[in-house]
């Protein structure tokens, strides 16, 4: 009786799941980068930061049930505490020499700022600076989280409330512009620990270490996935009073996939810092926000590797659309949203799991393990 | 094994598993539960009977903290209950079966029943939780005990609706809670499911407390050791099933209107 | 900052900062109404609710430059034509939205939220094509400009006072259509019980419908009315759209009375704030204490405790 | 290199289709144009996209988004001042070509778009950017990848690039000269500034409160900035009235400026009456105001679409005729014009396309034929040019009541106004 059975024995990752890790490895580190020039791998490497959130909202909406509306503040605060790390080490006396108070950043000294403001003197260290990058937004998280759901905020509810934040901290940036850059953010970032990011080769490599960190994240994610408490998550959108009759405090597990998402989507905030050389405020907003969502939408919301795929395609797009429609790109987005929540609320998972996988596995004429037990039959409701 | 983590739990076995007293709670002024009192001892079986809208799932909610009370106490095993959180109160071992059937459509039979399993609640407990042996063991027992050993890996949601009940008795069985509170277990079943089911009761109110809500007068007789009659929010009588049929303040209720 | 100002000039501005809070109410209550009544009472998301707004404004546009062009005799009164179409418009656009978009996410509230930030994203663009990405002017009859001179020193602005009439109005109208009308019955009953509703003869499918209309429409003649303090152009409805929400939100969703509540006391604080503090900073204040409030109080401010 | 084996054969067909090209054209033009052909080889030595006949140049504005407003008439002078180089034989003999890139009001579109248009389109020089934050973010594209960039925006100064040609004013230009024209003409003493909360008006203010305070004497009452696309400005304007200043000098832009100038009006105040001065309205802004709401405003820029000479006609008219006749012209979308005109002469001066040359090149090039009269590129990369003062007219034109008798050279690290 004990002998496992197929569902009752719970890998790390089914031999399928294995296989789409390899085949997102490859176009990571292989495909991408030698079919690509070094401009548009560089784009891609920006697209795949934006990846870090979509895996987030993965776990925080697909699994958990819980919509926000405000990713884009947690991207922004990691880019941030990098951007803030990059603009000390770019201020260095020499380099602003011409300044009325040498040494501090250039947009404090045009708003009069004679002396670098207290948070920013931790930003001077890199461990410190790393640590900001993850730390800062987590607790920011767990703050508004520990707020909202241990008096039941959700749903609606909570999107828009994320939202109204994500506008809040929007006003906030541009209107303290002495202290955060103002509109314009922080710019012209040159060196991480004297080591140039804006050559070529800097920039590969940045590629590099990205893809890296985002495997990491999906192998975090899948981790959490399929623990029990990735299951917990699931049984708590579905009938989130039942999981708190079974002895569970619902709210610490919804904080706890809140910050998880938080900490993604730092850790790609930093990443774009790193890469495009900037941060600004129109990261933190809501359309911002929002079009992140979009992305693990049409990934297909429960599937980790969806959430990637879903950013590419949707970055791609946007890109391509632009370049030659850039009157009809807008169209495009908007008929990508409604068609996503009409037809098909599975997203590209979704086609992939209904007819793309039975061919391949008809072709391999081997039965392939079910890929997950967890896949909802339409979309959470609320 | 529970009663150690209570905060305040007095040190001699106290006479009632379960006190309420006074109890009291207002919807907009609207007294949903009036002065409620009752006891029960350990091992007891407690059927709550009485007409629509007397408050009986009001009083099970009130219990185990899903509403909050506006005055009165309810203490357990000499412990105050009413201000703990649900999972506090679940984890104390009092277990809770909703009206209709409250399961993880999208987990399986299997998953269902794990996420039950009294271990691993916390956050971290959940991350890393183990499915060892038995873990495992103990599902299959209880899976064997609600006949659905063969559905181990089924989805929950294409379970009948009889499955679906056993499959929530089932998760309150592997909680192995002190007082067990079941609201209309048999409620929508066929007969032949009911039969089944009441076999099941039987077995699994051995060794612990039962609150029982419960329509169905047969099945009332057949398990009640006291009845307890709810009337517009207030205790109309108490007493064994003989006595409580022979009340005439609950004929009047039951067959005057 | 008092010191150096005559007893006279303070009661005066006292008098006009108090207008210029209601005038602030007027227009948050006109911008919540139709939000109100979408999200309240069907519970469903309307992120493109700042889009129908400008389609109100832009029919608004068209109105005055007909006007202007082969009626200028009557072109003191055309905004009164104006707004019925502004209703109009946007109604219909609504009840085609309904039809072709919401009443298949009716169990699925977060979904509404994508597919109507969707479709604002498409009649964005759409207004781009149309009317040119630069901001119209519309021209007003000069009667609704100007002010009204109450005392020496205490001016009251016309469009203000117009836009407070309109509020009115509105309030009164849909109060009444709701709460006094054999519809607003149907209303009530499909939003309490769908199933019930349906089974005791009610067309729920049509109650959603009009009552979607009825939001969208509402939100028209907002913008048609906004069209005399603030700008029209294709992404002028973002600006509104959180200050919409949020005010929904505050007043505790299910209560047209909390929308109302909620606008007064966000706007009397803002305007309030505004004159002591700057513009920005009074702006993050309020929408600071709003979401503190929220945090503390997620189901409104104004919402009675109810039986969950 | 390949260009010489085909040499002559190319520069056969290149001469046959500069003839071609040239006919409908004046007669004088081919022979300056095949004078102007020196081999590709010689004039482009660093790779950039230059052939026998073409030369690439990019345009990045937003053509989606809440910038489109703005951007759109710059984008349009632009095109308009190509074309016409196009039809006078071209620079250096080659015709351009136009890639188009669309920045989507996202800064980091921008950043995106810049990068492409130099290192996959090898652009020449690129007209483009508006705001303040796009240009931040493009500037280390452009310093990177050694583009040239032609900016067209009036800005708050406090940059300076070898990459860069701002063809607008900067801070000090637009605003010292105004306000010592309306301390002088109307006598004030008191200012209340009201702004966008950003980092133009900011420093704009900045840089008005210490000419104010320290050159003129006066007071600044008050000082306000509003959220981008704020729409309500009732307190502002009770404040307005209790201090009662001389002058309103605001720098409010986009959406804001409609919602505020309409409920200035409502409120009573009349700008016949009160003056009002205004660094951030020009006729485009107007278009969505509504002239009749802000008649009797001035306002200071370096261009008005009414100026009177002969080149600001000609020009109008081509815009006109380009774009059709109810398109307006603002200070920016006539700055933006200055850009292929000015890279054109530069170009021509260096004998060159390579970006260090024409760079080195830009000091003291003129432009005679701009529609605000005479500029100049000073060695810092901005222009020297007039100031103008204008007052709103109820037809949405402005009436130049002032002009600075001098250029005014571009200053934008002003010393004591930091």
């Amino acid at each position: 009786m004990t002998s496992p059975s197929p569902r009752t024995d719970n890998p790390f990752m089914t031999p399928t799941e294995w296989a789409y890790l390899a085949v997102l490895c490859a176009l990571i580190f292989v495909l991408l980068p030698l079919a690509l020039d070094g401009f548009r791998l560089n784009l891609v490497g920006k697209y795949l930061t934006y990846a870090f959130v979509a895996l987030g909202l993965a776990i925080c909406w697909g699994y958990c049930g819980i919509l926000s509306l405000g990713q884009g503040v947690f991207f922004g605060l990691g880019g941030y505490c990098m951007a803030m790390y990059l603009k000390l080490e770019a201020s260095s006396v020499e380099n602003t020499r011409i300044q009325s108070t040498p040494g501090i950043p250039d947009f404090m000294d045009w708003n009069q700022v004679t002396a670098l403001p207290w948070f920013w003197t931790p930003f001077k260290s890199l461990p410190l600076t790393l640590i900001a990058v993850v730390l800062v937004p987590t607790l920011f998280a767990f703050v508004v989280g520990a707020a909202m759901f241990k008096r039941r905020v959700g749903g609606t509810y909570f999107a828009i409330i994320t939202q109204a934040i994500a506008a809040i901290l929007t006003i906030l940036i541009v209107g303290q512009q002495g202290y955060t850059g103002g509109i314009n953010g922080i710019t012209d970032l040159r060196t991480l620990h004297g080591w140039d990011i804006r050559t070529d080769s800097a920039k590969t490599l940045l590629y590099f270490v990205n893809g890296g960190l985002l495997v990491a994240c999906v192998l975090a994610a899948q981790f959490v996935k399929r623990s029990k408490l990735g299951r917990i998550l699931v049984a708590m959108r579905d009938k989130e009073d039942r999981v708190r009759f079974s002895g569970y405090g619902v709210a610490s597990f919804k904080i706890f996939a809140f910050c998880l998402a938080a900490a993604f989507a730092a850790v790609g905030g930093a990443m774009f810092t790193l890469q495009v050389g900037f941060m600004s405020p129109s990261f933190v907003g809501i359309v911002p926000s929002i079009e992140m969502v979009i992305y693990a939408a049409i990934g297909g919301r429960l599937s980790l590797f969806g959430a990637i795929y879903g950013t590419l395609l949707v970055n791609w797009a946007k890109t391509t659309f632009s370049e030659s429609f850039p009157e009809l790109w807008l169209f495009g987005l908007g008929a990508l949203f409604i068609a996503v929540v009409l037809a098909f609320p599975d997203g590209l998972a979704g086609l992939w799991r209904r007819h793309v996988a039975p061919l391949l596995t008809r072709r391999a004429k081997a039965p392939m393990p079910q890929r997950a037990a967890t896949l909802p039959k339409g979309a959470p409701a609320e | 094994m529970n009663a150690a983590i209570l905060p305040g739990a007095s040190a001699g076995q106290p006479d009632f598993l379960l006190a309420v007293e006074a109890l009291t709670v207002s919807f907009d002024g609207f007294k949903a539960v009036n002065d409620v009192s009752f006891y029960v001892d350990p091992d007891e079986i407690r059927v709550i009977i009485g007409p629509n809208g007397a408050g009986k799932t009001t009083v099970l909610d009130l219990i185990c903290g899903r509403t909050r009370a506006t005055s009165g106490s309810i203490k357990y095993k000499g412990s105050e209950l009413t201000k703990l959180s649900e999972s506090a109160i679940v984890q104390a071992g009092v277990g809770r079966k909703f009206q209709t059937p409250s399961i993880y459509d999208d987990l399986s039979v299997f998953e269902n029943l794990e996420i039950s399993y009294p271990r691993g609640r916390s956050v971290w407990g959940a991350l890393t939780f183990k499915r060892d042996a038995a873990v495992r063991d103990r599902i299959h027992e209880v899976a064997e005990m609600i006949f659905l050993k063969d559905h181990l890996s089924k989805r929950a949601e294409f379970l009948s609706h009889g499955q679906k009940q056993w499959l929530e008795i089932g998760m309150l069985l592997i909680q192995d809670p002190e007082l067990l509170m079941l609201d209309e277990p048999v409620a929508g079943m066929s007969v032949a499911e009911r039969k089944k089911t009441a076999e099941l009761l039987h077995q699994i109110i051995k060794g612990r407390s039962v609150l029982v809500i419960e329509h169905d007068m047969k099945f009332v007789e057949d398990i009640a050791h006291r009845v307890t009659v709810l009337h517009q929010g207030k205790v109309l009588s108490e007493g064994s099933m003989e006595r409580v049929k022979n009340d005439p303040k609950v004929v009047d209720v039951y067959l005057g209107h | 900052m008092f010191g150096e100002y005559s007893l006279g000039d303070l009661g005066a501005i006292v008098a006009m900062q108090g207008f210029a809070g209601l005038i602030l109410f007027s227009v948050y209550v006109l911008m919540a109404l139709g939000l109100a009544i979408i999200f309240g009472q069907m519970g469903v998301i309307n992120m493109a609710h700042g889009e129908f707004m400008i389609l109100g404004a832009y029919m608004t546009y068209l109105c005055s430059g007909f006007f202007q062009a082969h009626l200028p005799s009557v072109f003191p009164a055309y905004f009164f034509v104006a707004m019925a179409l502004a209703f109009v418009a946007s109604g219909a656009l609504g009840i085609l939205v309904e039809w072709a978009l919401i009443r298949h996410l009716y169990r699925r509230p977060l979904d509404t939220l994508l597919a109507t930030w969707g479709l604002s994203l498409i009649l964005q663009q759409a207004y781009r094509s149309i009317f040119g990405a630069r901001e119209v002017g519309v021209e007003l009859p000069s009667w609704m400009m100007g002010s009204v001179q109450a005392t020496d020193t205490i001016e009251i602005p016309i469009n203000g006072l117009f836009v407070m009439a309109v509020t009115v109005l509105i309030t009164l109208a849909v109060a009444g259509l709701l709460f006094a009308s054999a519809y607003g019955k149907q209303v009530r009953a499909v939003m309490q019980n769908r199933v019930m509703a349906g089974a005791v003869g009610i067309d729920t499918g049509r109650v959603d419908r009009l009552t979607f209309g009825l939001g969208c429409g509402i939100a028209g003649v907002a913008g048609s009315a906004f069209t005399m303090i603030g700008s029209t152009g294709p992404t002028s409805g973002q600006l509104y759209i959180v200050d919409t929400f949020l005010i929904v939100v505050f007043g505790g969703a299910a209560s047209l009375l909390g929308t109302i509540a909620s606008a007064f006391s966000i706007s009397q604080t803002q305007s309030t704030l505004e004159f002591f503090l700057s513009g920005s900073t009074a702006k993050v204040i309020t929408l600071l204490a709003v979401v503190a409030i929220l945090m503390l109080r997620p189901q409104g401010l104004f919402t009675l405790k109810v039986r969950r | 290199m390949a260009e010489n084996d085909v040499g002559l054969e190319s520069a056969l067909r290149r001469r046959l289709l500069m003839g071609l090209a040239a006919v409908p054209a004046a007669s004088l033009l081919p022979r300056l144009a095949l004078a102007a052909a020196p081999p590709t080889a010689a004039i482009n030595t660093t790779g950039l996209a230059v052939t026998d006949t073409e030369v690439t140049v990019g345009i990045l504005h937003s053509v989606t988004g809440t910038m489109a407003i703005s951007e759109t008439g710059a984008q349009q002078a632009e095109k308009l001042a190509i074309e016409e180089i196009n039809q006078a034989g071209g620079v250096l003999g080659r015709k351009i070509k136009v890639i188009q890139e669309d920045g989507a009001s996202d800064w980091p579109t921008f950043a995106e778009k810049a990068k492409k248009l130099l290192v996959n389109d090898k652009c020449a020089a690129v007209m483009g950017c508006w705001t303040s934050a796009s240009r931040k973010a493009v500037l280390p594209v452009f310093e990177q990848y050694n583009g040239m960039l032609y900016y067209p925006t009036f800005y708050e100064g406090l940059e300076e690039s070898k990459n860069v040609i701002y063809t607008g004013q900067e801070a000090t230009q637009q605003i010292l000269a105004s306000l010592d024209w309306v301390a002088k003409e109307k006598d004030a003493k008191t200012f209340f500034f009201i702004g966008s909360d950003y980092i133009w008006p900011r420093t704009s203010n900045k840089i008005a409160r210490k000419h104010v305070e320290n050159v003129l004497k006066g007071k600044v009452v008050g000082e306000e900035y509003f959220p981008l696309g704020h729409t309500q400005f009732n307190s502002v304007i009770n404040k307005i009235k209790l201090t009662k200043p001389n002058v309103i000098f605001t720098d409010v832009v986009g959406g804001s400026n409609v919602a505020f100038y309409k409920q200035l009006k409502a409120a009573g105040i009349d700008l016949s009456k009160q003056v009002l001065m205004t660094i951030s309205v020009t006729e485009d802004e107007i278009d969505g105001i509504g002239g009749e709401n802000i008649a009797g405003a001035y306002a200071c820029m370096k261009y008005f679409q009414s100026l009177k000479n002969p080149n600001n006609e000609k020009f109008v008219a081509a815009f006109k005729k380009m774009w059709g006749d109810k398109t307006v012209i603002g200070d920016v979308t006539q700055a933006a014009y200055l850009g292929p005109h000015l890279w054109k002469l530069t170009v021509e001066k260096a004998g060159s396309f390579d970006v260090d040359k024409v760079a080195a090149a830009s000091n003291g090039i003129e432009f005679k034929g701009a529609p605000e009269g005479y500029v100049r590129i000073h060695p810092n990369h901005h222009l020297w040019s007039k100031t103008r003062v204008g007052r709103a007219l109820p037809n949405g034109q402005f009436e130049v009541v002032y002009e600075s008798a001098d250029l005014i050279e571009p200053n934008p690290f002003p010393k004591g106004y930091q």
